[in-house]
């Protein structure tokens, strides 16, 4: 039975070991995230059964959990971390053929150390390790962001830096708050100390509220997301591909996991499930009237992280099971979305959505890929994006509550406007620009390299196979919400 | 017509003869180059509608006379007071042997069917005009079956006298 | 069976020789009102005979198709509608097949006078079909108040209804249908005011300007039946029907001269008025009386 | 029952990967599958088999079941796509991607024939949602104005879905289950207002497939700028969808005891449906009369004759039900019929505009007869299949009590006639122009299609027993009296209807009339250049009035043929448009006030706990 | 006027059934159309005699050409005739028709009508009266009683004459021949 620890140590040591292997010959450096993508993802499926009944602890330099650093392998985490995994390795591979010029080092060297910041996040069980991992994470994506080195790019970085610190900033004092009052950073020993009343008094939940505003950022909830529209459409293709697959879905996590299991402060949910809807409604309304493709898809990933969200706030196991499953849905056809306009742009040359006409023609596959991934993210049946949609709209009218009727009308609705404009870029791709001759046969199909095209298909496949048979994953997920949910069984199965 | 106008006509064009018919009708005979100009002034002095272009066949003196009778649209607009409908006749002559004459159409856009007219009954041909094609007749005529040189009674005699009766060829 | 098979064959024989007599006497009274002294009454015979040796000129299958349907129509309708106590086919259908029936007239003229290729017969046809619907919409409302009023679709009940107690036209709350039926009967018939289908004098007689030879005869057949149609179906749905042949054709000929009488002095309507005229007031009277009949049920 | 699904859905990517190799392989391959369908529905006559395709997705089970009332639609979808794609073999020989073409129509019939096999509202929804978005993809088809259309239609049919989507759901969140026979007739058994909001919110998507009047007016752009033989699909077959979910909440759910009972709530449904149904066939008879376009007359046509079908179905009495499923079947064998006839003209002329089309009668002689048949089918002729729909429908509408809506219908009716004569005379009749002089013939397989479909109205027309028995096993099984039904029509003392009657009288009369027109005087064949012109020769060019065919009843009803709703909803989606706008210009895009958004987040967060305790 | 005599009608009906029905093509070509209003309304009524004005020569069999026939209405009246059904007559009114009247030397009018067409009849005066009218028509139904009104069997017969006459004067004529031209129509229809 693997131990947990290797998911962060083997990436790491490979990120640091790749400016060496530099040296014999850089075409080997592009490999190595590869492996160490493929190793995680090999690893953390196999943890899968094994953490279904009873989370794996890991002590980290023999000390008993209160004391000493400790992974806690959960279903969740485990979860995450596979899908961040599978996640990387797509990517990684798109990058092989993606990433030529410039100092492709330094781009393998950051983007290990994103992943591992993110598979950090996911399994630790200590608070302030959970900081470090999350630092970790945001750094090298400042860095990424800025990777292709043009004026939008810098500035992009530069404004998600500094919304970025001020954001930790906030999650530090949260953290300081909360040493101070319980002198332990295990999130289980926090836990037990609040208690489970739910009712708290006015420091703790100042500290919450600081590490939600914190952590928030990264989450990119509507008040706080300003940097992710510039962040993702200058930032290169595979960059903002893991950032909305990846880095968002960590942050989302890390609110939840404070919200659910350090806090259990169920007042929260209500305000998590109004800023779901209103960052659902922001994001689709703002993605409405875009012309240029990848600012268009960053604000359609702000929309669907409202959806999610929204999903995570109702707190019943349909619902929360709902969420993490339009997490993976999302976190899989959104990648793939962000892979393929990679190419048609750099195909057709310009980011705008008029350049796009014709490419039915001229890249088959890649249009194929970026249509199933449209209709996947609006929840047509057939593709992942259905089970998700279709669970949370279930949760919210299992309510029966007025106030839900009235907020999944309004999630109902953004979906509408989501379809609208997904449905536009569609018909643009498929079925304007010069109408070819029928038999002018196969004349300059200028297809994606394999290396692009070998990740888009695998995306493709899970996205249809999750949506034909999402069975098991359910299953998957409705253990993950419990472990969620009941908060004691977390302190029991961490403290013992 | 009031005295005002004659007087008028007669400075503006010296050399044209004006006298009265009735007390309706003012005949101005001028030679062919101040008609145009004439026609333009006294459209602008109250004479709007070209009723009519004719033309005489003086066959003796070898001249075509182009007459145009002129009328204001109102009966009291402003130039010409006076309560009936005053007539303004313009008489030309034009040489009969290959008679051309310049067209009115710029002045007076109606006179065009009647230029079409004058031209296919009395062959005048008027430079200028857009389209002197045929208006009435169906056949075509080596001498334009108005002038007075056409025998009217030969050309029937040839055209219409020699389509044969039907035969019975049975008997 | 065979008392229904020899109705089936002599109903429309009967129904033409009255419909030409009622040609022949419209043609009589128009003259003299026109202070003239008019044809003989059997001139439309004559003409029809003379017709019938000319031959014609036809322009395709579907020209003479087009006549062949609405003659067909014409003759198919006579079963349905009773004539004094004979009615053939009152099983089948009832009011609704009349109804459907009717319109097979008008589509026959249409396709030939389409098939003529010639503008003056669609500007006929675009008229007729206007007109059609302008008088149809009273129509309806006047054929849906008596049904409803006798709760039945088959016209023979109809008739047994009427017969047992008051005729429909005096019958207080089938008054107004009545009425309304009247002022519309004209247009149903295509009588004088409301001919301006075959307006000789506009569209050069409409559809019917390639009609040469035996076309026109049979044009003339198709009229004189829908003449004798018309009455026949006011006479059996508001006078009462007849329990015997002549007193059915003392009716309907009464009908026919009121008709005739009244619409002789007017000049020809334009296709608008027509309609509008139509759409005013026969349609309210027809309306209202829906209403009340439907208050009454 | 599973192989139909099977081979539907694997035929259609089958056709795809073998149109890669050869497009004779395709059309073959296209053509087998659909004929497979054709053979494995008529297979299952009257059995009733069940089946589940998922055990679990997403905690329910997937079933299919097949009952007649399946069976019946089923057999239309299959009928009408197998002749489509028979159809559209010549009509997209030269077009560009052809073979997306096939993958879609294919795709679009499997997601309808889903539909109508589907046994409880998930499948039901699933197999929905791959029909409408297929439908989108095939409208789009045709490039230029068709985008629009294809856009206008999707929008509304997600709109659609998600109301379903939230119906279904709020269903199941009082029932716990999605199976249709556990839902049957207890949907009442939650409160009325619980239940009259779940039953219209399924019945609002219902009606915007079925384009009932205040949601039509995507059909009409939809259907012009289809592809013909899509366009044949769309509106014999894809518009019925709407109208089996229809029959399916208020026949199954409501049950049709309680939907013809005068309980306060049911009958204010009942009444909104029947008005709404009437103003569906009034208003888009009058809009199809007016227009210039083949296909946009036949769009608004397919309103108006859904109308008739929803009018005959929300009735509730055996006649009424009998009556709209009939129509059903008709309108899906006339329009079709129709729509390939227009098709080919379109495929032979190149141009659907009626001013400029004209006498091509003398060209195509077998589609003329194909869109006369089609036209009396539309209109009602004693002889075709329309009528005996329509006769039903008016006997139950007066018998019962109701004659303004039969005097609605019945004007609808005459709408029906007017525009139906202006399709024939504009397309066929008339003086043929010189350009279309030498148009051949359609081609061999639309014809063939085109006669089957002419046989299909006729024979039903004439022997209404056939599909009226059918009708009335279902009628039995929803739970309704039956009504006796011989071979010719339907035999009841209130006035009976003997089709054998009215064929043999019109055939005698039609022998006779046809034996003196021959038998008297030799009439001589003229030529359409040999015509009156008061003594002048035919003008060459142009020699027919067709612009403005009806002026003056258009200049009379003109105000009243403003499409209103279509204006309306360009209104709305501009608010939208608008609106988003203003939301995105809240990304100012300088970084100080993104740091003011977060500090005021987190100042909001405190101070709402602090003075208010909200938390 | 032997209209009501059964016997007469039994034996010939085609022929008495033309004499008592006459459509007259309401075709006016020159001074005489406004002589045929009187003709036809209530004082002296036409229809009596059977006589109806129709608006189109398909329907009509009696063409009364009233008054100077020029050259352009001449291509009129030879499309007119030619457009209807077989058993037709043609009636002259006035002298013009006949030779050309008082526009016997006018370069203009026709001035042997039956050169061009078949004239069953001729009506003497310069526009007769409605009563001489009436007894051209009576006349003309004596012709066809002794079937000499036989215009349109000389029009198929000699079409070819008919024809070159007319394309002598008018040129080329652009509708195609009624009859094929070049062999003689001896079978003359039964």
């Amino acid at each position: 039975m693997v131990n947990p620890v290797l998911l962060l140590a083997v990436p790491l040591g490979l990120a640091f070991l790749t400016p060496l292997l530099a040296f014999i010959s850089d075409r080997i450096a592009r490999y190595v995230p590869v492996a160490g993508m493929l190793f995680n993802c090999v690893v953390s499926v196999s943890l899968i059964p094994s953490v279904l009944n009873r989370p794996i602890i890991v002590q980290t330099g023999g000390f008993a959990p209160p004391f000493g650093i400790n992974l806690v392998a959960g279903p969740l985490g485990i979860t995450l971390a596979a899908v961040i995994a599978l996640v990387g390795l797509a990517v990684s591979v798109y990058g092989l053929a993606y990433v030529k010029e410039g100092a492709t080092v330094k781009y393998h060297v950051l983007y290990l150390l994103l992943l591992t910041g993110a598979t950090g996040v996911v399994l630790t069980g200590d608070i302030f390790n959970l900081f470090v991992f999350y630092e970790i994470l945001c750094i090298s994506s400042y860095a990424l962001v800025a990777y292709s080195g043009d004026k939008n790019g810098v500035e992009a970085a530069v404004k998600y830096l500094i919304q970025g610190s001020i954001g930790s900033g906030l999650a530090l004092i949260g953290i300081a708050i909360l040493y101070g009052v319980f002198g332990t950073l295990n999130m289980a020993d926090i836990a037990r100390n609040i208690g489970s009343t739910g009712i708290l008094n006015t420091t703790l939940f100042i500290a919450l509220a600081f590490m939600v505003a914190g952590f928030g950022v990264e989450a990119a909830v509507f008040p706080l997301n300003a940097w992710l529209p510039d962040a993702h459409s200058s930032a290169p293709a595979p960059i903002s591909a893991i950032l909305s697959g990846i880095a968002i879905k960590v942050g989302i996590y890390v609110v939840v996991r404070i919200v659910f299991t350090v806090f259990g402060a169920p007042s929260m949910f209500m305000l998590l499930v109004v800023i779901g809807v209103v960052t659902l409604l922001i994001g689709e309304m703002s993605a409405f009237s875009q012309n240029n493709i990848k600012r268009m898809l960053a604000y359609s990933s702000v929309g669907q992280v409202g959806l999610i969200v929204f999903a995570l706030g109702m707190a019943t196991t349909g619902g929360i099971s709902g969420g993490l499953f339009q997490i993976i849905s999302h976190a899989l056809a959104k990648s793939l979305l962000f892979l393929a306009t990679g190419y048609m742009i750099y195909r057709s040359g310009s980011m705008e959505i008029s350049s796009l006409q014709g490419m039915g023609k001229r890249m088959p596959l890649t249009c194929c890929a970026f249509t199933i991934g449209a209709f996947s993210l609006v929840g047509l049946p057939p593709f992942a994006g259905f089970p998700g949609k279709f669970m949370i709209v279930r949760a919210a009218i299992a309510q029966q509550q007025h106030l839900f009727t009235f907020l999944i009308a309004l999630v109902l609705f953004g979906t509408i406007i989501e379809a609208c404009y997904f449905f536009r870029i569609v018909q643009a791709a498929y079925f304007t620009g010069p109408r070819e001759e029928p038999d002018a046969g196969k004349q300059r199909r200028e297809e994606a390299p394999l290396f692009a095209l070998a990740p888009m298909l695998g995306l493709l496949v899970f996205i249809i196979a999750l949506g034909v048979y999402p069975e098991p994953v359910i299953r998957l997920l409705d253990s993950c919400a419990a472990e969620l949910l009941n908060r004691f069984d977390y302190i029991k199965g961490v403290l013992g | 017509m009031n005295e005002g106008l004659k007087e008028k006509l007669e400075k503006a064009f010296p050399h044209a003869a004006i006298t009265s018919m009735r007390d309706t009708d003012y005949v101005v005979t001028a030679d062919k180059e101040s008609v145009l100009s004439l026609l333009a002034y006294v459209k602008d002095a109250g004479f709007d509608h070209l009723t009519l272009i004719s033309c005489v066949d003086w066959i003796d003196e070898g001249e075509f006379e182009l007459v145009y009778i002129l009328s204001p649209y109102m009966k009291d607009n402003e130039q010409i007071s006076g309560n009936e409908k005053i007539n303004l006749i313009l008489k030309t002559r034009i040489a009969r042997g290959n008679p051309a004459f310049q067209t009115v159409t710029h002045i007076f856009e109606n006179a065009e069917p009647y230029e079409r007219e004058l031209h296919e009954l009395f062959g005048v041909h008027f430079e200028g005009h857009k389209r002197l094609i045929p208006l009435f007749l169906e056949r075509a005529y080596d001498i334009p079956p108005f002038r007075k040189d056409f025998d009217t009674r030969r050309y029937v005699k040839e055209v219409f006298d020699n389509i044969p009766a039907i035969q019975d060829i049975k008997a | 069976m065979v008392a229904t098979v020899a109705q089936c064959v002599l109903l429309p024989v009967l129904g033409i020789v009255i419909g030409l007599f009622f040609l022949g006497l419209y043609r009589k009274i128009m003259a003299r009102l026109h202070w003239r002294y008019g044809p003989p009454l059997i001139q439309p015979v004559i003409d029809i005979l003379r017709l019938f040796f000319q031959g014609g000129m036809s322009h395709g299958a579907v020209f003479d198709f087009g006549l062949v349907l609405s003659l067909a129509g014409a003759m198919a309708i006579i079963l349905f509608i009773p004539f004094a106590q004979w009615c053939p086919l009152q099983g089948s259908g009832g009011m609704l097949v009349i109804l459907y029936l009717m319109l097979l007239m008008p589509l026959g003229t249409a396709l030939s006078g389409g098939e003529a290729a010639n503008p003056n017969a669609s500007i006929g046809i675009s008229r007729k079909l206007i007109l059609a619907l302008g008088y149809e919409v009273p129509l309806l409302l006047i054929l849906l108040s008596v049904m409803s009023y006798y709760s039945t679709i088959s016209i023979v009940d109809i008739v047994r209804g009427q017969q047992a107690s008051v005729w429909a036209l005096f019958s207080w709350p089938l008054a107004l249908p009545g009425i309304a039926y009247i002022l519309i009967l004209p247009a149903v018939l295509g009588v004088r005011p409301f001919d301006t289908t075959t307006a000789p004098q506009e569209i050069s007689s409409g559809p019917l300007v390639e009609y040469g030879g035996k076309y026109l005869a049979f044009e003339h057949i198709i009229h004189a039946l829908s003449l004798f149609l018309g009455i026949s179906l006011f006479v059996n749905l508001f006078l009462g029907g007849a329990a015997n042949p002549i007193v059915f054709f003392v009716k309907i000929l009464v009908v026919f001269v009121a008709c005739v009488c009244i619409n002789a002095v007017f000049p020809r309507l334009r296709i608008e008025q027509a309609v509008s005229y139509l759409w005013k007031w026969p349609t309210a009277i027809a309306f209202l009386g829906l209403v009340v009949v439907s208050l009454v049920k | 029952m599973q192989i139909i699904l099977l081979t539907s859905f694997g035929g259609a990517f089958a056709t795809y990967l073998l149109a890669k190799i050869s497009s004779r392989l395709r059309d073959v391959c296209a053509v087998i599958v659909s004929g497979l369908l054709v053979v494995f529905v008529a297979l299952l006559y009257n059995k009733t088999p069940a089946a589940t395709l998922i055990p679990s997705f997403v905690g329910a089970p997937l079933t299919v079941r097949l009952n007649m009332l399946s069976w019946f639609f089923a057999i239309a979808i299959v009928v009408v796509g197998f002749l489509s794609i028979v159809f559209s073999f010549s009509y997209i020989k030269g077009k560009e991607r052809a073979d997306f073409y096939y993958l879609m129509m294919l795709l679009v019939n499997a997601g309808m024939i889903g539909i109508v096999l589907s046994a409880d509202l998930l499948t039901f929804y699933i197999f929905w949602e791959i029909m409408s978005w297929g439908a989108f993809l095939l409208i789009s088809y045709n490039r230029g104005p068709a985008l629009r259309a294809g856009m206008k239609y999707i929008v509304m049919s997600v709109i659609g879905s998600v109301v379903m989507l939230a119906g279904i759901l709020s269903l199941y969140a009082v029932y716990e289950t999605f199976v249709f026979s556990e839902l049957a007739g207890r949907i009442a058994s939650a409160s009325p207002a619980y239940s009259l909001a779940c039953a219209s919110m399924l019945c609002i998507a219902f009606a915007i497939k079925n384009a009932v009047v205040p949601l039509h007016t995507w059909l009409p752009d939809a259907h012009s700028e289809a592809p013909a033989p899509f366009s044949a699909v769309l509106s014999g077959i894809l518009i019925k969808m709407g109208t089996y979910g229809l029959i399916l909440v208020l026949y199954l759910f409501v049950g049709v005891k309680l939907f013809i009972s005068p309980t306060y709530v049911w009958r204010g449904f009942r009444f909104v449906l029947l008005v709404l149904a009437s103003i569906t066939i009034l208003v888009p008879s009058f809009i199809a009369v007016m227009q210039n376009d083949a296909k946009k007359v036949l769009a608004w046509s397919s309103i108006a004759q859904a109308g008739y079908i929803i009018l005959g179905i929300t009735f509730g009495t055996t006649l009424g039900f009998a009556a709209g499923m009939f129509h059903f079947l008709n309108h899906a064998t006339f329009k079709a019929l129709l729509f390939f006839g227009i098709g080919a003209v379109e495929y032979r002329t190149k141009t659907r505009d009626l001013n400029s089309l004209g006498g091509l009668l003398k060209r195509m002689p077998i589609t003329f007869i194909a869109v006369l048949v089609g036209t009396c089918g539309l209109i009602g002729i004693p002889l075709t299949n329309g009528f005996v729909s329509k006769w039903l429908l008016y006997k139950t509408l007066i018998l019962e009590g109701s004659p303004f809506l039969a005097f609605i219908a019945l004007i609808g009716t005459w709408g029906t006639i007017l525009y139906g004569y202006k399709l024939l005379h504009h397309v066929f009749l008339g003086q043929l122009p010189e350009k279309y002089k030498n148009v051949r013939k359609a081609p061999a397989s639309m014809q063939f299609v085109l006669i089957i479909l002419s046989l299909a109205v006729v024979v039903l027309g004439i022997l209404p027993g056939i599909p009226l028995k059918l009708i009335n096993t279902i009628a039995v099984s929803m739970g309704m009296d039956s009504m006796n039904i011989n071979i010719f029509g339907i035999a009841s003392e209130t006035g009976a209807l003997n089709t054998v009657n009215i064929l043999s009288v019109l055939a005698a009369a039609g022998i006779v009339v046809w034996i003196i027109l021959k038998a008297s005087k030799k009439s001589t064949r003229i030529s359409q250049e040999d015509n009156y012109a008061a003594g002048a020769a035919i003008p060459a060019e142009r020699y027919s009035y067709t612009v403005d065919f009806y002026n003056p009843l258009y200049r009379m009803i003109r105000r009243y043929l403003r499409d209103i709703f279509d204006e309306f909803y360009y209104w709305i989606a501009g608010r939208v448009q608008a609106f988003s706008d203003m939301v995105r210009r809240l990304y100012v895009g300088d970084v100080g006030c993104y740091a003011m958004y977060i500090l005021l987040f987190l100042s909001a967060l405190i101070l709402s706990q602090v003075w208010w305790r909200v938390w | 006027m032997d209209r009501n005599k059964i016997g007469k009608w039994l034996k010939q009906p085609a022929k008495m059934a033309n004499k008592y029905s006459l459509n007259a093509v309401y075709f006016c070509t020159g001074c005489g159309i406004i002589e045929i209003p009187p003709v036809i309304t209530a004082r002296w009524d036409a229809e009596r005699f059977g006589i109806i004005p129709v608006a189109t020569p398909r329907q009509g069999n009696l063409f009364m050409i009233t008054g100077y026939v020029s050259l352009k209405t001449l291509r009129a009246i030879i499309r007119t005739y030619e457009q209807m059904p077989d058993p037709k007559y043609t009636v002259g009114f006035g002298s013009c028709p006949i030779n050309g009247g008082m526009y016997w030397d006018s370069y203009n009018t026709i001035k042997h009508l039956d050169r061009y067409i078949p004239v069953d009849g001729w009506i003497a005066g310069c526009m007769p009266r409605p009563e001489a009218v009436f007894i051209g028509v009576t006349h003309l139904w004596t012709l066809i009683e002794k079937d000499m009104a036989n215009g349109y069997l000389r029009y198929r017969e000699h079409y070819d004459q008919y024809r070159g006459n007319q394309e002598k004067l008018l040129g080329k004529l652009d509708w195609p021949p009624l009859y094929a031209t070049g062999i003689a129509q001896k079978e003359i229809a039964a």
